[in-house]
């Protein structure tokens, strides 16, 4: 797969065999600016259809900023968003998840006030379409609609084998179990691009194995692309099919885990700066 | 339920009878997707005769064998009916098996199907199938993780049954020759025991077993089609095959399968089963869970707990027995009923329980009345495997915690001289799967068969009561029958009393080892505050002594009722000094006392007990925590117990 | 240059001097706001309690007296005594110091890390309590609060002022009252900025603002804090309450004032001094113009109600954070 | 302890998803509404009517409407007096405009057009949040009260400034104006808050409902996983106008009578309906009834024995009840921020776990 070249719109084979397709989402030279201080300086990369893309650097280096313009929570001063082969205006935020791009929080930001199950139908919101006075007088079409999805919900829930928090309220379950229900929050919307800040952020080592498992399965099963942000070197050499790696707003580093690992700026990156 | 009996000679002419009689009624629910997922008799039959096809279409013959490995679900209780609908025997197989036994049984009986639920069992046999000569094909219900897998042997349950609907005129003459070639006689389930020596066995049930037991039974409780049951055991035991296949096929009443392990409590509330099995140490997991919650309780909700919980003691199981009682304790039981006990089934999910059965060890009776008085159903019942589980129950109103209860229908049982018990009975299995000898040494020429348990009916009752395995019992000097467990199991079901052990074999009286269980003895020192420094001191104390002591003289009474035991009687006992200790090899790692072994270490107190010594000075080596070696040495008193003078035993030649 | 043009800047004028007083009032609430996070709706009911509380103690009147007489049906209300205004006033600060305290005592130290909906609702509940512990305490009668400082007709202003106008007009008009308030009010206006930018109390309070932890660092406790904001709310209270009390009476409406300072609150800002200052000078000036030059002539007067309210609106849609307020950089 | 679940299972999502899963609950609720509908109106006198129930009803409508912004959407809004007035001056001139139509229909198109100024009033709550939205809502209060009091066309310029309900009938009942029976006031508002209730439920517990408190809980991630803020804020602004806006006219056409807007629909209002959201409980529609059913009993309760009781004067009294509630306001903050509605969940919890303390 080294053949093949940054922002080619051909599919690749990853080592483990599986078929990765053309580009799904691409920045090109993306420069966010707060103020004086700049977040993001003129990086470029791409997200192929069904790869599992990861973004990894020292604290501070911009991933989530970069996360948050995908998402369209911040408008890059410079640069283009392409996806799906389109340029993609300036979007708000909930523009961008009807397009299909659903993602995690760092620190989780779940709906305290609802249970698992509300949470994660929160996700299916860009696709329920019933109208207020169909709703109002809960009759056919809103309940149908709302048995639908709630199907679809409980497949997820089921997936993810949360059943037994089914009706508890997010804000009494523990870390690891919210983490869940948020990635279950996402995949609701059936993403065609997913996006993971640190899914696997203070989490012990059998939930971070489950929660790569669970992000190998959804890859896998879905077949859903992934754009994650990880600290756990371990666990993004592991899951990860490309890496892009940031330091201080900058990109120093693009290609697969072997490749990125064997960068020397990367080393010096990584051994430079305490992270975690 | 016995209208048109003639053609009912096989599960799947039963699902034919139910599809049509209860066609609208549930057959199958489970708990998926937050809703228990229902399909009626009709759905069931058709889910069935489509799965049936599926196998045909797969090649499937006549007396193949189709392994079902699986937590309880529908779709594997299907499998097995459609297996038997082409002519195919299902087996039942334990999904927590680790792969070699996996790969024994599946070797032992060759199947060629194999249907189970998800990735982790397709691994597993994946893992072995090299040393599968017959295996063709395995089919699985959950698809999550298999799609990259090599699917020229696997396929999707699912899809089966796609291909069997799509081949419907192709095959459906052939399923109903099949289905109709099918009799009485031909088998219907084949289930492996994990017998307590050697390799597993496969015990064949013909479909007489299965259905005559299955029809007795429901009789014998008058089961209807509005039973309500929890599938929760393991499948390959023959109390679920009996119990969610025979009786719910007879029958045609509901099976319901929990969502997941972990959800089981709560299905088991919401479904609220009305015929309900659990193995004692369920009820004594429930028992303790209840006991522990209740601690948080407040003052007042405890005292309320306490009253009325004594009330029920009182007077519950009488009032469940339809025994008279005074008016005053029907009506303190009726506001228990409304304050404590109706809520507490409604909590543990078992409100709606109109037979409730526990078996295959002895049930303590505190724990057994615990339930009784709370006016659940709860019976005992003695069977096995090779028996098609029912050999012996407990009719309503007679229930008891020492027994058994009497033969079950068309069950005829006799006790051989050394007390082991025979059984012969429509429900006794054909043969243990290719191993004759075995086949013979337990069944003989006239159909009865050994249990490997000795016993002995009540005279007063006619009830069935277990004394223990038969090899444990021995006999005393002049020849009566020495049932060593048979007494202990009464001195352990005193609260102080952690363990015993009796001696008498070959000699002329029984004496005793005891063990007192430190927390209870330890909260009674509490509350009449003897103080102590160690186990040694309290097992010392006096008043403890005369405690125990009680206890045995009580024992003795009820063991002197059974005739045939009366020899049993503990004469005299001493409470040992330290407590019996697995790493001092005194008991088995699963706490089993290695009564020969604690003999000879304790033969000096042994010998003062027979001696005749009132007191005996001893020094015993111990090996502490920390594996450390050291000794302790003791005064023990040595008391003698009041026992009931025996009439003439019964000779035993 | 015609009288009109005169008489919009005596209007103009006269909103300058009402600017200051809603300043004021402003001014207790960015304090508490600043320090504690809480939005204090009960700051004008505070006033109104303040004023009542000097009149009571000035006129000697027997606190809970209709209370008193209700329950033992006997019938008294002075004790028969004055007291000085000033020893008055002087009473009135450590009442409402004292009450500073209760209030963190009972109510904030059980709010801790409570969202800032709720506590602000908790001060609307409080605003209810002082008004009708006040009624009970003093009677909800219209009281006259006099503490010496002359009204009416600034004859001086006047005088100097006819020349500008022609021979119909006859000088500014200003009350003296609002004159001296004005006046007051800059004075404290500066004394409680250079206090809060000067000493270490001061820092603390601004320290406090931005973080709690930080505060704690500087050496005085949060709930010391609490308590000196909140006695330093009840004293601006109290100047308030005195000026507007000696103008319009002691009576119900006084607490109004507090909603008066809420769009000078939105418009500068809930968390910055100047703005507050600068935000009550626009709202004063504003809504007197607005009523003589649109309000009166075109929609039958009285705009003042709501003139200030749509004026801060208006602006916050396009400036959310206020005149003077920090720009929010929203995090995920 | 009166709970019996077991074998209580569901089959359905609609089962499962409906308002009272649980058996018990269902049959106690069903039992409520034949009382309301098919007892009370039949032993109903005017001092109960006038005192208690028919307050109780039309509070309890205005309090689901501001629960609906508050307690599901999370924006604050002190303009709930304002937002009354418009519902009540819509009817009036509607019923005055055109005698000919029936007034329940009147009051749903006053319904409607509250509707249209809270969202009009609601858009900076794009723009501003927390206090600054609160405080805004005010100018709302100001706004419109001082509109209805010097725009003489909005009280048919009668000399009084006071509006006044003609008389108008429903199936030939009276249900406004001087002669009315006290069944039929009950009636006609027990219809409306069992309509507003029903709808205020369904629409809280969909689609609509989701986003509201996905925006409440976390406005940010809210927008982020697809919910459109402008739709979501300006929604729950509509259905709460709409709500708030329905009281309002019946407050007016059957319960007052005749009213000056700034005694009858003044600030006091906003606060008086804001703190039956909070004593009643956020988020929750019982709540509303509970707060409201508080906040209406309170002062009756307090006046007979104050005055009644302690023959205390009614101005002293009054006092004395100002410190009460605000002292409740706080307590309930302090001790239960959710309100009545917590309480009636956890012993609720407590008795179906009965025995078991958990």
């Amino acid at each position: 797969m080294n053949t093949m070249t940054e922002n080619s719109t051909v599919g690749y084979v990853t080592d483990d065999g599986r078929q990765i397709g053309g580009t799904i989402m691409e920045m090109k030279n993306i420069t966010l600016r707060f103020g004086g201080v700049v977040a993001i300086e003129n990086i470029s990369f791409d997200i192929h259809e069904g790869e599992i893309r990861a973004i990894i650097g020292p604290n501070g280096a911009g991933k989530s900023s970069m996360l948050n313009v995908i998402s369209g929570f911040y408008h890059p001063q410079e640069g283009e968003v392409w996806f799906n082969g389109k340029k993609r205006p300036s979007m708000k935020p909930f523009e961008v998840a009807e397009q299909g791009i659903a993602r995690t929080f760092q620190n989780i930001a779940l709906f305290k006030g609802m249970t698992t199950l509300d949470n994660i139908m929160t996700g299916r919101l860009t696709k329920m379409k019933t109208g207020m006075l169909s709703q109002a007088i809960w009759w056919g079409k809103a309940a149908k609609e709302e048995e639908e999805h709630r199907q679809k919900v409980e497949e997820i829930i089921d997936f993810l084998e949360i059943q037994a928090i089914r009706k508890t309220p997010v804000g009494r379950l523990p870390y690891g179990l919210q983490k869940r229900v948020e990635l279950g929050r996402a995949l609701a919307a059936e993403p065609k691009l997913l996006l993971l800040d640190e899914p696997m952020a203070g989490m012990n080592v059998e939930e971070k194995e489950d929660m790569s498992r669970f992000i190998l399965d959804v890859n896998d099963e879905f077949g859903t692309t992934i754009a994650l942000i990880e600290h756990d070197m371990g666990v993004v050499m592991d899951i990860s099919d490309r890496v892009v790696v940031m330091d201080y707003g900058k990109k120093i580093g693009d290609g697969t885990p072997s490749e990125v690992l064997a960068n020397q700026e990367v080393i010096d990156a990584y051994l430079g700066v305490s992270h975690d | 339920m016995a209208q048109s009996d003639a053609v009912l000679d096989s599960i799947p002419a039963l699902l034919a009878r139910n599809a049509v009689t209860f066609g609208d009624k549930a057959a199958y629910r489970e708990k998926e997707y937050g809703i228990w997922q229902s399909w009626n008799w009709k759905e069931a039959a058709a889910e069935i005769e489509a799965l049936a096809l599926g196998f045909l279409n797969l090649g499937i013959h006549e007396g193949d064998f189709v392994a079902i490995i699986g937590r309880n679900r529908p779709y594997f209780y299907w499998a097995m009916v459609a297996a038997q609908s082409v002519g195919a025997i299902p087996v039942p197989l334990y999904q927590d098996a680790n792969a070699e036994e996996m790969a024994y049984v599946l070797g032992h009986c060759g199947a060629r199907f194999i249907v189970v639920e998800d990735q982790e069992q397709v691994d597993k046999v994946i893992e072995v199938q090299d040393q599968l000569h017959q295996f063709e094909h395995m089919i699985y219900i959950d698809p999550r993780g298999l799609r990259k897998y090599d699917h020229r042997r696997l396929h999707q349950f699912s899809h089966i049954q796609d291909q069997g609907r799509a081949a419907r005129e192709e095959f459906m003459p052939e399923l109903q020759a099949r289905t109709a070639r099918l009799n009485m006689d031909s088998t219907c389930v084949m289930l492996y025991t994990s017998g307590t020596t050697g390799k597993p066995k496969g015990v064949v049930l013909s479909n007489r077993n299965v259905i005559v037991t299955s029809k007795n039974s429901c009789e014998f409780d008058n089961l209807t089609e509005n039973e309500e049951v929890l599938a929760y055991l393991p499948m390959a035991w023959v109390g679920d095959f009996i119990f969610s296949i025979g009786q719910a096929y007879w029958t045609g009443f509901c099976v319901n399968c929990p969502e997941s392990a972990d959800t089981m409590m709560t299905d088991l509330r919401e479904i609220g089963p009305t015929y309900y099995f659990a193995p004692p140490r369920f009820f004594e997991g429930q028992l303790t869970s209840v006991m522990i919650r209740m601690e948080d309780a407040g003052r007042f909700k405890k005292w309320l707990f306490r009253k009325y919980m004594d009330v029920a003691r009182k007077v519950g199981p009488a009032i469940l027995d339809g025994k008279d009682v005074s008016f005053g304790d029907r009506l303190s039981y009726f506001l228990g009923n409304i304050f404590i006990y109706g809520p507490l089934k409604n909590t543990l999910g078992l409100s709606r329980v109109r037979i409730g059965y526990t078996a295959g060890e002895a049930i303590g009776p505190e724990l057994f009345e615990f339930y009784r008085s709370l006016g659940i159903n709860l019976k005992q019942l003695y069977g096995q495997t090779e028996a098609t589980v029912f050999i012996t129950q407990q009719p309503d109103g007679e229930v008891r915690a020492d027994t058994v209860g009497v033969p079950s229908p068309d069950v005829e049982i006799k006790i051989e001289d050394n007390g082991e018990i025979y059984y012969r009975s429509p429900g006794v299995f054909e043969e243990y799967y290719k191993n004759p000898e075995s086949t013979a040494d337990t069944k003989d020429a006239e159909g009865w068969v050994a249990t490997g348990d000795a016993g002995f009916i009540e005279k007063s009752s006619g009830h069935l009561r277990i004394i223990d395995r038969a090899k444990d019992v021995g006999k005393m000097a002049d020849g009566g029958m020495f049932a060593p467990k048979f007494v202990e199991n009464k001195l352990k079901f005193y609260p102080d009393i952690l363990e015993s052990v009796v001696f008498g074999a070959d000699r002329e009286y029984c004496v005793a080892f005891i063990n007192i269980d430190l927390t209870a003895v330890g909260n009674w020192a509490e509350r009449n505050n003897v103080a102590y420094a160690s186990y040694q001191e309290l097992a010392g104390h006096p008043e403890v002594y005369n405690t125990i002591q009680a206890h045995i003289e009580e024992v003795n009474k009820s063991v002197a009722q059974d005739e045939m035991l009366s020899g049993c009687q503990v004469h005299r006992f001493l409470i040992l000094h330290k407590e019996l200790d697995a790493d001092d090899g005194e008991m088995t790692r699963t706490r089993k006392v290695r009564r020969k072994i604690v003999g000879e270490k304790f033969n000096d107190l042994l010998e003062a007990l027979y001696g005749g010594k009132s007191e005996i000075y001893t020094e015993t080596e111990v090996t502490y925590e920390d594996g450390r070696k050291g000794s302790i040495s003791a005064t023990l008193e040595i008391r003698d117990v009041a026992v009931v003078p025996v009439k003439q035993k019964v000779a035993a030649e | 240059m015609s009288a009109e043009f005169y008489y919009g800047v005596e209007v103009f004028l006269n909103g300058l001097m009402a600017g200051v007083m809603y300043s004021l009032v402003a001014l207790g609430f960015v304090l508490i706001f600043k320090a504690s996070g809480i939005f204090n709706y009960a700051q004008g009911v505070m006033a109104l309690f303040a004023a009542m509380t000097l009149v009571g103690l000035q006129t000697g009147q027997v606190p809970f007296s209709h209370l008193i007489n209700a329950t033992f049906g006997v019938h008294i209300t002075h004790f028969g005594w004055e007291l000085p205004a000033l020893v008055a006033i002087f009473l009135t600060v450590l009442v409402m110091i004292l009450f500073a305290f209760l209030v963190e005592r009972l109510v904030l130290k059980h709010l801790v890390n409570q969202e800032p909906i709720i506590l602000f609702m908790a001060t609307i509940g409080l605003a209810y309590f002082m008004e009708g512990f006040g009624d009970l305490m003093w009677g909800s009668d219209i009281k006259k609060l006099d503490v010496g400082i002359p009204q009416g007709g600034n004859v001086w202003v006047e005088n100097h002022t006819a020349f500008l106008g022609g021979d119909d007009f006859y000088g500014f008009y200003l009350d003296t009252l609002d004159i001296i308030a004005a006046l007051v009010a800059i004075v404290l206006v500066t004394v409680l900025v250079l206090f809060s930018q000067y000493t270490k109390t001061g820092r603390a309070l601004r320290a406090v603002a931005d973080d709690h932890q930080a505060a704690l660092s500087v050496g005085i406790s949060l709930r010391t804090i609490w308590v000196i904001v909140w006695s330093i709310a009840g004293f601006v209270a109290l100047v308030a309450g005195i000026m507007w009390g000696s103008k319009s009476g002691v009576q119900f409406s006084l607490s109004l004032i507090a909603l008066k300072a809420l769009p000078v609150l939105m418009l500068g800002g809930f968390t910055s001094i100047p703005g507050a200052i600068v935000g009550g000078l626009i709202i004063g000036v504003g809504e007197k113009m607005f009523d003589f030059l649109i309000g009166s002539p075109y929609l039958g007067g009285a705009t003042e109600n709501w003139f200030a309210y749509v004026l801060a609106l208006l602006f916050l849609v396009f400036r959310p954070q206020g005149l003077f307020g920090e720009k929010i950089i929203e995090r995920v | 302890m009166l709970y019996r679940e077991a074998g209580d299972f569901k089959t359905s999502y609609a089962e499962d998803n409906q308002t009272f899963p649980i058996k018990f609950d269902r049959y106690a609720y069903y039992l409520l509404l034949v009382a309301a509908f098919g007892v009370v109106p039949f032993f109903i006198n005017d001092y109960w009517a006038n005192a208690v129930l028919v307050p109780f009803l039309i509070y309890a409508i205005a309090t689901i409407g501001l629960n609906i912004l508050i307690g599901y959407c999370g924006q604050l809004s002190l303009g709930t007096g304002g937002f009354m007035a418009v519902g009540a001056f819509a009817s009036y001139k509607l019923m005055t405009a055109f005698p000919e139509v029936s007034i329940i229909v009147h009051i749903l198109l006053a319904g409607g057009i509250t509707a249209l100024v809270g969202m009009a009033f609601g858009l900076p709550s794009l723009r501003i949040k927390g206090f600054y939205l609160a405080v805004a809502t005010l100018a709302a209060q100001f706004f419109l009260v001082w509109l209805f009091n010097r725009v003489p066309w909005f009280y048919n310029y009668s000399a009084s400034g006071q509006i006044s309900a003609p008389e108008r009938s429903v199936f030939g009942i009276n249900v406004t104006g001087p002669n009315v029976d006290a069944w039929a006031q009950y009636m006609v508002c027990l219809v409306f808050v069992f309509a507003s209730a029903w709808l205020a439920r369904n629409l809280t517990r969909g689609t609509m409902g989701r986003s509201w408190m996905a925006i409440r809980d976390m406005d940010i991630a809210a927008e982020i996983i697809g919910v459109n803020p402008l739709k979501a804020k300006l929604t729950a602004f509509a259905v709460s106008s709409f709500f708030i806006g329905i009281a309002g006219a019946l407050l007016f056409t059957v319960y007052l009578g005749a009213a000056e807007v700034g005694e009858a629909f003044g600030i006091q209002k906003s606060f008086l309906v804001l703190f039956m959201v909070i004593i009643g409980g956020l988020g929750s529609i019982f709540g509303s009834f509970a707060g409201a059913a508080f906040m209406v009993l309170l002062p009756v309760l307090l006046k007979n024995v104050l005055v009644g009781g302690m023959n205390w004067p009614t101005d002293v009294a009054a006092h004395f009840q100002f410190v009460i509630v605000g002292a409740l306001i706080i307590a309930f903050l302090i001790l239960e921020p959710h309100g009545l509605a917590q309480l009636w969940r956890v012993a609720k919890e407590k008795l179906r776990l009965w025995p078991f303390p958990h």
